[in-house]
C-alpha cells in the first residue's frame, strides 16, 4: 500500500461495493437499476452487476455464510430486497392488514391490452373488448398500474401504457416478460382498428 | 359438426330448449357476468363445445339474439348496441350460411364475408387477452404475497436531504388545491354515430311487396338500388326469402352468380301477411 | 427425516430460526423486542434471543460469511435493522440526491388534497388524483408535511392529516384559515368518488 491509499477517497474505495449496495438496498422503497446504483456507490455498472449477483448468491445461500431470510430480486427494472417467499405467510400474519382489492376480470382483460398493445387509446382498448373501458382505465390508472403516455396531436385521444409499477406488482423485470399471446392476433387487429376507426 | 337435417333435429333441438329455458331465469340475474358481447359470443361457444372457427352460427345466433332481448332498455345504451352490433353479423353469417354455396360472389357477399372473418378476428384476439388476463390475475396475486422492504428512512438521513424550498402562499395553495379537485374528465367520444338504425324487414318486404306486384319482373338489383344502409339490402334481401318461403314469388337465374330476377306468384296474398312475415328472425 | 417431517407443519418447524427473524427484521420500521419478536416467530424467547445474537455477529462479519452493509442494533429496548455507520455519509448523499428542494406538481396537489380533505386515506387521495400516490405520499411524510393521523378500526387503512410545518409554511395558524374552496369540493369529489368505485 502506498501513502495515497491512506486519503479519504481510497479509504472510502476501499470499503467493499458489496457493502455500500446493501446499505443503499437498505434504505430505497422501490427497485433502483443497475445505472442508478452504480451511481449511488460511485462504481462501473459491470461492477456493481457482479457485486448484485454475489449478493444475490450469499442471501440464497449459495456463499460461504448461511441462507438469509430476504432475497435480492430483480423486479419491475431494478433490484430491491423482498422477504423471502417461504416467510410471506409468517410475515402477513404479523403485519395483518388486509389484502388490497382484487382486480375485477374487466380490468384484468383491458390491463393485458393496454399491456400488450401499448401505445394505445381507450377507444382501441373499447373495439378489442367491445365493451366501454372507461371506468375500468379510472381504476388502473388509480392503483398506478398504467399511466397516460401521450396525446395524440391529431385526435387528441390519450394514449395509455403500463408502468413500473405494473412489472412489480406482476414480479417481472421488463414487458418482455409477459407471456407469448397467438400470432393471430396482429392479422386480426390491423384490418379491425381501420374499420372501428371511421 | 353435427348434420343437421330433419330426422336427427328435433331431439337435440328438445334438450336444447330445456337447457335454454333453464338457462333463461337465471340468465337475467347473471346477465352482468357477460362482460360484453364477445365474452356473452365465447360462452355460449364453449357451452356447445364447438370450435371458435366453425360455430354452428345458426345455432349460437339464435342464443345470442335470446340473450340480447334480455338486455332490455334500461342497459347502457352504449354496450347495449355493442351487442346489437355483433347480433347484426351473426345474423349476416347466418343469412350466408343458409344460401347455397357459391351463389352470390358480388361486392355484398364479399363484405358479408369480411364481416365475418372481422368477427372471427375479433373473438380470436378477444380470446387471446382473456386467456393472457388469467396469467395477470395469477401473477398480480402471487406478488401481491410478496413483502419488499419498505421503511421509512431514518430521522438521522432524513435530516440530511436538503432543506425544503417553499414558495407557495395559502392563496397559491387554495388555487392549487382547485386545481387538484378538478374532477379529471377523461374525454369520451360518443359511440352513438357507430350505430347503423334498426332496420325492420317487415317495413322493407312491403316495400318489396310493392315494387313485385307493379311490374311483370323486377331483378334484384332494382329491388335494392339506392338502398344506402347495408341493414336495408340486408333486410330486403331477408324479405325475398321470406317471401319466397311463401310462395308469393319465384325466382330466375339463368347462370350462376348472375342476374336475379324475380317475378310476384302469389296466389292468395293478403297485406295481413305481412305482419307475420320474418317473425323467425324476432326468436 | 421422519415421515412426520413432512408434512406441512413439520416442515414450517424445520425453517431456521434466523431467517424468520430476518424476514420479520426486514419489514419493520420500528425497534421491536424480544418478546414481541419471539411472538412473531413463535419461538421462546430466549431462542430468540440467542439467534438474534447469532444474527448479530453475522452481519458484523464474525461469522462464515462476509461482513454487512447493515448492522442490527438495540436501540431502545428493541431491535432494528441499521444501516452500517461507515456508510451513513454514502446514504447521505444519495438520500440528498434522491430528494429535490422542491415539491414536485404532483406531490403538491396530493398536499392539496390530503389538506382539504383530512383526514383521508391513501386510496381516497388516489381515487381524487386518478394516480397511484404511495410514493408522493412517503415522500410528504419524509418532508414532515404531513402525518399519520390514525388506523382505521375495520379497514386498517391509515388516515393522514397535515402537520404545523404546513400551517408555517404556509404563513396560516390554523386549517380554518386555509382559502374556501368548498362547493367545487363538494360536486367534484362526490360524483368522482362513485365512479372510481366500481
Amino acid at each position: 500500500m502506498t501513502d495515497e491509499t491512506m486519503t479519504d477517497d481510497a479509504v472510502a474505495v476501499e470499503l467493499p461495493l458489496t457493502e455500500k449496495l446493501e446499505a443503499i438496498l437498505l434504505i430505497i422503497d422501490e427497485p433502483h437499476s443497475l445505472v442508478s446504483l452504480a451511481a449511488a456507490v460511485g462504481a462501473p455498472v459491470p461492477a456493481v452487476r457482479q457485486a448484485i449477483e454475489s449478493l444475490v448468491d450469499e442471501y440464497d445461500g449459495r456463499g460461504q455464510g448461511p441462507r438469509r431470510g430476504f432475497e435480492l430480486r430483480e423486479v419491475g427494472g431494478g433490484w430491491r430486497l423482498y422477504v423471502r417467499e417461504d416467510y410471506d405467510d409468517l410475515v402477513a400474519d404479523f403485519v395483518g392488514g388486509q389484502a388490497p382489492a382484487r382486480l375485477s376480470q374487466a380490468a384484468l382483460e383491458t390491463l393485458a391490452v393496454i399491456a400488450y398493445k401499448q401505445p394505445v387509446t381507450r377507444s382501441q382498448v373499447a373495439s378489442i373488448r367491445a365493451v366501454n373501458v372507461d371506468s375500468v382505465v379510472r381504476t388502473l390508472l388509480g392503483r398506478g398500474l398504467i399511466t397516460e403516455l401521450f396525446q395524440d396531436s391529431e385526435t387528441g385521444a390519450i394514449n395509455y401504457g403500463t408502468t413500473d409499477a405494473l412489472l412489480q406488482n406482476l414480479g417481472i423485470n421488463s414487458l418482455d416478460e409477459l407471456p407469448p399471446i397467438s400470432p393471430l392476433l396482429d392479422d386480426g387487429s390491423e384490418g379491425f382498428d381501420e374499420r372501428i376507426a371511421r | 359438426m353435427a348434420p343437421s337435417p330433419d330426422e336427427s333435429a328435433p331431439a337435440p333441438d328438445a334438450a336444447e330448449l330445456e337447457s335454454v329455458a333453464e338457462d333463461a331465469s337465471g340468465f337475467r340475474v347473471s346477465l352482468s357476468n357477460f362482460d360484453g358481447p364477445f365474452d356473452l359470443l365465447l360462452n355460449l361457444i364453449s357451452k356447445h363445445e364447438m370450435d371458435i372457427t366453425e360455430v354452428s352460427l345458426s345455432k349460437v345466433t339464435n342464443e345470442f339474439i335470446a340473450y340480447l332481448r334480455e338486455l332490455g332498455s334500461d342497459e347502457d345504451l352504449d354496450e347495449t348496441s355493442e351487442f346489437l352490433v355483433v347480433a347484426a353479423t351473426l345474423l349476416d353469417m347466418k343469412v350466408a350460411g343458409l344460401l347455397p354455396q357459391g351463389e352470390l360472389v358480388d361486392a355484398e357477399s364479399v363484405a358479408l364475408l369480411e364481416a365475418r372473418d372481422l368477427l372471427f378476428a375479433r373473438l380470436l384476439q378477444y380470446r387471446a387477452f382473456k386467456e393472457v388476463s388469467v396469467w395477470f390475475a395469477r401473477s398480480l396475486q402471487y406478488e401481491d404475497r410478496r413483502h419488499a422492504r419498505a421503511v421509512r428512512l431514518d430521522e438521522k438521513h432524513r435530516a440530511r436531504t436538503p432543506e425544503l424550498v417553499w414558495t407557495l402562499s395559502a392563496a397559491d395553495f387554495g388555487t392549487l388545491a382547485l386545481l387538484a379537485f378538478a374532477p379529471k374528465e377523461i374525454p369520451t367520444v360518443g359511440l352513438d354515430h357507430l350505430h347503423a338504425p334498426l332496420v325492420s324487414i317487415r317495413e322493407q318486404a312491403a316495400i318489396v311487396v310493392t315494387l313485385l306486384r307493379s311490374a311483370e319482373s323486377v331483378t334484384f338489383r332494382e329491388i335494392v338500388a339506392g338502398a344506402v344502409e347495408p341493414g336495408v339490402v340486408v333486410a330486403r334481401f331477408l324479405s325475398v326469402l321470406e317471401l319466397y318461403r311463401h310462395a308469393a314469388l319465384s325466382f330466375e337465374q339463368l347462370e350462376p352468380l348472375g342476374e336475379l330476377t324475380l317475378r310476384w306468384s302469389a296466389e292468395h296474398w293478403t297485406d295481413e301477411m305481412l305482419a307475420t312475415l320474418g317473425a323467425d328472425y324476432d326468436r
